[in-house]
């Protein structure tokens, strides 16, 4: 059963992106291979934020991440990229604050590691 | 009154960025300044019709784009070659758009106290 | 043995006469999100290029010939038959 | 004499950006300029993030912000560009919350407006 | 007339074909940040680029005779003696 | 072990796009994987000696992107084409990379099991 790994580059202002990303996951899921992170980084870290509640006729990114959640997918934020950037890593949301090193073993392990930007 | 042209160079899914820029024209509007918007580039395609991002949850803002005249935006351009590159004419726009060369884009600049590229 | 190439932003973002030299006749050229608006300029990294299908509905855009619309299983399907990817 | 307003586009993570901003601000101040406000716009609103506090030998961010709010620049971060990124915007630093007309009047009143990006 | 166009960026970042056309003779070019590692590409835009001196510095980069090095004062006194600038 | 390439293409002071790619390649490396890190286009810019950025404050990464090779970096390489564009030779650079022509970049993206451009 092929085993993924999946990295998110961008910030939650790029709408497109985020919900390709999410696309990408459930099609996953639904062919039954494993996803084993979801990875933020870069300017991707900003999804963590606990202040993303945006009107009902735009993308509902707080949905859509506890949606994955729900599925017990592993989410994970690079703690060295949110430091630099001014996240607050007190308040994460679903995301579970995570070094480099984790990330790196995962995706060595994983089969495939598809990045989204 | 003051003339104040806001330059989109963005694709329109490219992050906010079309949508910033919309922002600020209203709003250089809404305070009475003569404002100018100007499409170059990948940013055409954010005049051409039929899209329809809420197919996907993204919020529709060619519905806004479209009220731009609503709102006494009159001065819109878009860049003639861009136009071109990207296969639409003049029809295939959300809003009727000034089609300018690049002598009468720099006409256009050069007639603005404030110049924003958004 | 193949390599995936994806893109997800019109081609002027990108360097693309270096990247036309990286991509070679077996690899798979894909376009996601405004990446699609320049199918013109990615033919010449692809003869045959492949489209998000649900991206091209979303921005008004018809296909040619030589296109081919992907769903998202099928892009999930890619990656695992190509030997690596690569998200210009 | 003159009156200037400033906007910044760029997140802190663009530390580049960000000196240059500072520096070009100082010096209009230094020549005996008016700076009306700078503004938060687009990703710039992310430096209005509370927790910004870097190691020593990185760019000393809060405390070059501080040192324009000391000399009573009006610093301003746009509520609706700062909503849509998932800012905290009840802490925003030493930035004024602000809609986008306030700062387009000041910008209509001044006599040139530099973009940082 | 003239206005001031402002660059931050390598040039690769930029449409150049199309600000090539928008850039008169009578306008000045001014090169901030990584921008001046492009000085050589930048050129085609004006005989006589302007390079903020500071970041040439950081950057170990030595000027060819047609550029000019100015510091944050001739930055400011520029956008003041230009009728309108854009930061492309 | 697994081979995996880091791609970078940004400028040296473009945001933190070099230092972000500057961590994956030594956690790769400290995870005990076969790293690589490719750098093309103006990214080459960032193998140049001299540059002083705590002139201005900013952290001299320079000096982190030196110690490469005590982290047991060893697969550094640069694209020909672009040390040619920005007008460097391979003594202008920090550390020993090894130059690779396009099919030879071609060659080292085929041998890896995830390539990551940062």
């Amino acid at each position: 059963m092929p085993r993924f790994v999946l990295s998110l580059h961008t910030p939650p202002s790029d709408h497109d992106t985020t919900q390709r990303l999410v696309s990408f996951a459930q099609a996953c899921l639904a062919q039954g291979h494993t996803i084993d992170a979801i990875f933020l980084y870069q300017q991707g870290i900003y999804h963590a934020s606990n202040n993303l509640d945006l009107p009902s006729d735009e993308l509902q990114i707080t949905q859509l991440w506890q949606q994955l959640a729900d599925q017990n997918i592993n989410l994970m934020l690079c703690v060295t990229a949110a430091e630099k950037r001014g996240l607050d890593i007190k308040n994460t949301s679903v995301f579970a604050v995570a070094g480099l090193a984790e990330f790196a073993m995962l995706a060595s392990d994983a089969d495939k590691w598809v990045q989204f930007k | 009154m003051i003339n104040v042209l806001v330059i989109s160079q963005s694709s329109p899914f490219d992050d906010l960025n079309i949508r910033d820029a919309l922002d600020m024209t209203l709003i250089f509007a809404a305070v009475d300044q003569n404002v100018s918007w100007l499409f170059s580039g990948p940013a055409v395609l954010a005049l051409k019709k039929h899209q329809q991002p809420s197919a996907i949850g993204i919020k529709d803002f060619f519905k806004n784009i479209k009220t731009l005249e609503i709102y006494d935006v009159e001065n819109i351009y878009v860049c003639e070659k861009s136009l071109f590159d990207y296969g639409l004419s003049k029809h295939d726009l959300l809003v009727p758009a000034k089609t300018l060369n690049f002598s009468e884009q720099q006409a256009l600049i050069r007639n603005q106290k404030h110049v924003v590229n958004i | 043995m193949s390599t995936l190439h994806i893109f997800s932003k019109t081609l002027n973002n990108y360097c693309a006469n270096q990247l036309g030299n990286l991509i070679r006749p077996t690899d798979k050229v894909l376009l996601l999100g405004d990446a699609c608006f320049s199918k013109k300029q990615f033919r010449q990294f692809s003869d045959s290029l492949l489209l998000l299908a649900q991206d091209i509905t979303v921005r008004a855009i018809t296909l040619s010939d030589n296109d081919t619309a992907i769903s998202y299983e099928e892009f999930v399907a890619l990656t695992l038959s190509t030997n690596q990817s690569i998200t210009w």
